[in-house]
């Protein structure tokens, strides 16, 4: 059941995973990017950690927006904006709804817009796309999560810093799809899905 | 990493305070934020605003361009990473005397998303808010399938154009056209001879041999095109003015900008000896710029090397803009 | 060692030709020689001439202070060697407007005895000719029994001061006593992440530990008082001003500039940074300086790290001369 | 004998040597100075090579100002002025002498005014003063020579670059001592002393 309470302890456990993988997600970054992804997201994370904890039993629409707020004022870079938009599209949603996958597939088409990016350009929207429908089919896992993250890996990137690289981006994780299989394995261990 | 810093986490915060007290004739520092608005508020007054910014790393821009006949306010981000919305907005508000503001992003996809929220915040208020993307680095591909080229040291000349129109009193509307005219005028490429180190990061972007150069690196460290053996200033010159050349086809009858910028640990010595040989390819060609700089304007931080900008001056009247008198720190 | 040049013989003149050629509007190099003389001719008529100069590997230092409201000339020596007197001789002449010239030479013995050769060569002409040796590197003893202090970055203030003096026709008695009276009021102290390397050399003057500094350097990697493991700034700024404190003894009554000054290859953000710890130690002993300038003036080529120099402003004026309008490349 | 010929031959062996040496003496400079000494008189030589081979059968005052005048144009730094000053020094003497211990005594005496450093400053001053008296006492030997440059090792420097670095410069051989040296050994080769 996605609530306010569930909603937090969702982002509670994906502050904790960025936290703890900072230094593996800006060492992504290094190849194909700037190496500030990891601090890019902590910086972030800890900002909504410490948001949403000031927070006394909010709705589900507060901890998003709260949580969009942190992320755009606090992350910068592509991420943020990305991310900001992705909760803020999810806050506005869940005005009507509180069905995950309706609230992630308006995150989904929040990002697009704001990124431009397809299926296959080597971004986040790579791990959401199939993530998203995961999720609406019931079938999301820590297997669906990695198959999802790993499959950038070969890929050329279209988008973001990675892209001036051209084909020497192939064979690299892109890190903003590892971040992003970080919140889906949150997704799954506070138990939202159940 | 050998750094004359304090906790790597307050670079910013503490570079932006350092900078404002040091220099509170042109900065003062925008509550609550890292971005930075003219001091001498009388010089904006009746006048379009002109912000620009980005991550920070970049010293002396973006605050250095700051002041009267340049940028009106600068917003700088944590290092290499996008300012947020709500700073740039910050700096927008500020920048706005009446006459609406004009926005000078590099072609970053965090820049560009981040401005653009930005603008989005100041639609809400009212704030009437155009902008340019510069990308000038032609080291990478232009194409409908990548993020295009990268905005890099051009991004400078475009300040001080527009910094001398907005002071002239150009309305919104001539300062967008006057920018999306220069905007495929200005082109510039880069050689590393070392990687920039993020404070935060503790190591540099990408490792070069002793005896390595790499051609075509972006003002983040990111890798380039080729990795080469060091070469002297003579060959240098003639790869980066060929890949110049091979966009713009030089010719004598036409009137050139020249800017020869350094990435932050490349001393004067070599950019001067640099720009010697620049001219003197040049001047085989028969041609002599009308304008030439030579220095730190757009850095990466401590990464060794510089880029070489040229700007064709397709109408005479740009050459007084970048001419004319400004009142900042750096340029 | 990895350097943007060609032949490493060639550094000076091809240096002295890409920076003439750069700046045009500023210097007109002297026939035949590596010195420089300011090419608005008509702003020197009337006025005494100010002649600076030393080694190469200072740039922008000495020719970036050319210009109406600064020196007259500058003279450019091999690498970290004095210029010859005739060179600088050719300097004095250019920068004779008939009432007379002076010389502003840093304390190592090379310029003094090449500035003083110099002098008696002037002397036969009937040029009237005097000097101030400036030694405000406190880093070591001042005795009779050494060579004295070196004169490093607080040079470029003695250029500014004397620079605004003479722009305002003061006489050539007026002009030295200037120079003494404000000699004893400006110290510098400085700090190395690494040392420099001069091209013909082709290797570090010496060598740091990724995690060494060393107090006290001079401007050609003369090595300093005290080797230590890297400091953050804040600690660098306890070590330096406390050195500068037992000289000046700061009191919140009296009034300062400020210059910190980067060696070359550090970066605007480390020296911004430190700029922000020297105003914070300086506001706890309610201090302010009047005056505050942050870059690279006088550099030591591609060494690391940077020098701090205060100038006890004993005399409201020196404050105006400071403030007095330039037009140079790099001031 | 010394004239025209011997004296240039003197300063085309004093030239071979510095081209030889030039990198032992900036060596030499490195650790209690600036590293140039070796490239400065490497281009003052070679000035002074050049010049004189310009000259049809001159005079010993001809060919010490022309030395003078190539060193004082071409070696910069604190040894171009006292190079230039000795050889200038000699030029005047040599008017109404052509006795080398008189010569040399007046170039001496040149650097000493210029430089303004005494015996034991750890300076060519150094080298010169008990050279000068060998000459005089026709006792100049290679030993002589050596002796008096190792004798500058333990000194601490009180003039010149080398004075900055005060109880460290100890230990080192003065760069300036060394290439006066090598012009009195070329002194010694060159046979003028016969
Ligand atoms: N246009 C885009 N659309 C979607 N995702 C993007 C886009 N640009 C970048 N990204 C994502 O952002 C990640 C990089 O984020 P981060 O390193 O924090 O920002 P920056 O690239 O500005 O340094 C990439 O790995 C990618 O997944
Ligand atoms: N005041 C002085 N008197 C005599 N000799 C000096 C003096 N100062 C320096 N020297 C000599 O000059 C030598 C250094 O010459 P050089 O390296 O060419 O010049 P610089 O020190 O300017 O780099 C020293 O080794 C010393 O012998
Ligand atoms: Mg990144
Ligand atoms: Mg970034
Ligand atoms: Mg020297
Ligand atoms: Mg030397």
């Amino acid at each position: 059941m996605l609530n306010g309470a569930t909603a937090t302890k969702w982002l509670d456990l994906f502050a904790a995973t960025i936290e703890e993988k900072k230094d593996y997600l800006s060492e992504l970054d290094t190849p194909i990017g700037d190496a500030d992804h990891g601090g890019n997201m902590a910086r972030g994370l800890t900002a909504v950690k410490e948001a949403l904890a000031k927070l006394a039993d909010p709705d589900l629409t507060t901890v998003f927006k709260t949580t969009a707020m942190a992320l755009i004022s606090k992350v910068g870079g592509a991420s943020g904006p990305l991310y900001g938009t992705a909760f803020l599209e999810m806050a506005k949603k869940s005005k009507d709804t509180d069905d995950l996958g309706e609230l992630l597939t308006a995150a989904l088409a929040g990002i697009e817009k704001r990124g431009g990016a397809k299926v296959g350009d080597k971004t986040m929207v790579d791990v959401w796309t199939p993530l998203v429908q995961a999720v609406k089919d019931g079938k999301l896992d820590q297997a669906a999560i990695d198959d999802a993250v790993n499959a950038t890996a070969p890929l050329v990137a279209h988008k973001g810093r990675a892209s001036y690289l051209g084909e020497r981006s192939a064979g690299h994780l892109d890190p903003g799809s590892m971040s992003s299989g970080y919140l889906f394995s949150a997704l799954l261990n506070a138990g939202v899905l159940a | 990493m050998k750094k004359i810093i304090n906790n790597p986490a307050d670079v910013v915060p503490e570079m932006v305070d350092g900078l404002v007290r040091s220099y509170p004739q042109y900065l003062r520092q925008i509550d609550g934020t890292t971005a930075m608005v003219r001091s001498d508020e009388d010089s904006m007054a009746g006048k379009v605003g002109l912000v620009s910014g980005g991550g920070s790393g970049h010293e002396p821009a973006h605050a250095g361009f700051v002041g009267k006949g340049m940028l009106s306010a600068a917003v700088a981000g944590q290092v290499f990473t996008s300012p947020t919305p709500d700073q740039i907005y910050e700096a927008i508000k500020a920048a706005d005397h009446g006459k609406g503001v004009f926005l000078i992003v590099k072609n970053y996809s965090g820049d560009v998303m981040n401005f653009d929220m930005a603008k989005d915040l100041a639609d809400l208020d009212d704030i009437e808010v155009k902008s340019i993307v510069v990308d000038d680095d032609i080291a990478v591909e232009d194409s409908l399938y990548t993020q295009g080229r990268r905005g890099v040291a051009g991004t400078v000349l475009m300040h001080k154009i527009l910094g001398a129109a907005a002071d002239q009193r150009a309305s919104l509307d001539e300062i967008e056209a006057l920018a999306q005219k220069v905007l495929p005028n200005i082109k510039t490429i880069a050689v590393a001879l070392s990687a920039a180190t993020v404070p935060e990061a503790g190591k540099p972007g990408f490792t070069l041999a002793d005896d390595e150069i790499e051609y075509g690196v972006g003002i983040h460290s990111e890798p380039g095109y080729r990795r080469e053996k060091i070469k002297t200033s003579k060959a240098l010159t003639e790869e980066l003015l060929g890949k110049l050349d091979s966009e713009f086809h030089f010719e004598s009858g036409k009137k050139y900008a020249m800017l020869v910028n350094g990435m932050g640990a490349t001393p004067l010595m070599e950019q001067y000896i640099f720009s010697h040989d620049v001219l003197d390819a040049l001047a085989a060609k028969n041609i002599t710029p009308s304008f030439t700089k030579v220095g730190n304007y757009m850095t990466s931080i401590d990464m060794a090397g510089l880029s070489l900008t040229f700007f064709e001056l397709a109408d005479d009247q740009w050459l007084d803009y970048l001419n004319y008198p400004v009142e900042t720190i750096a340029w």
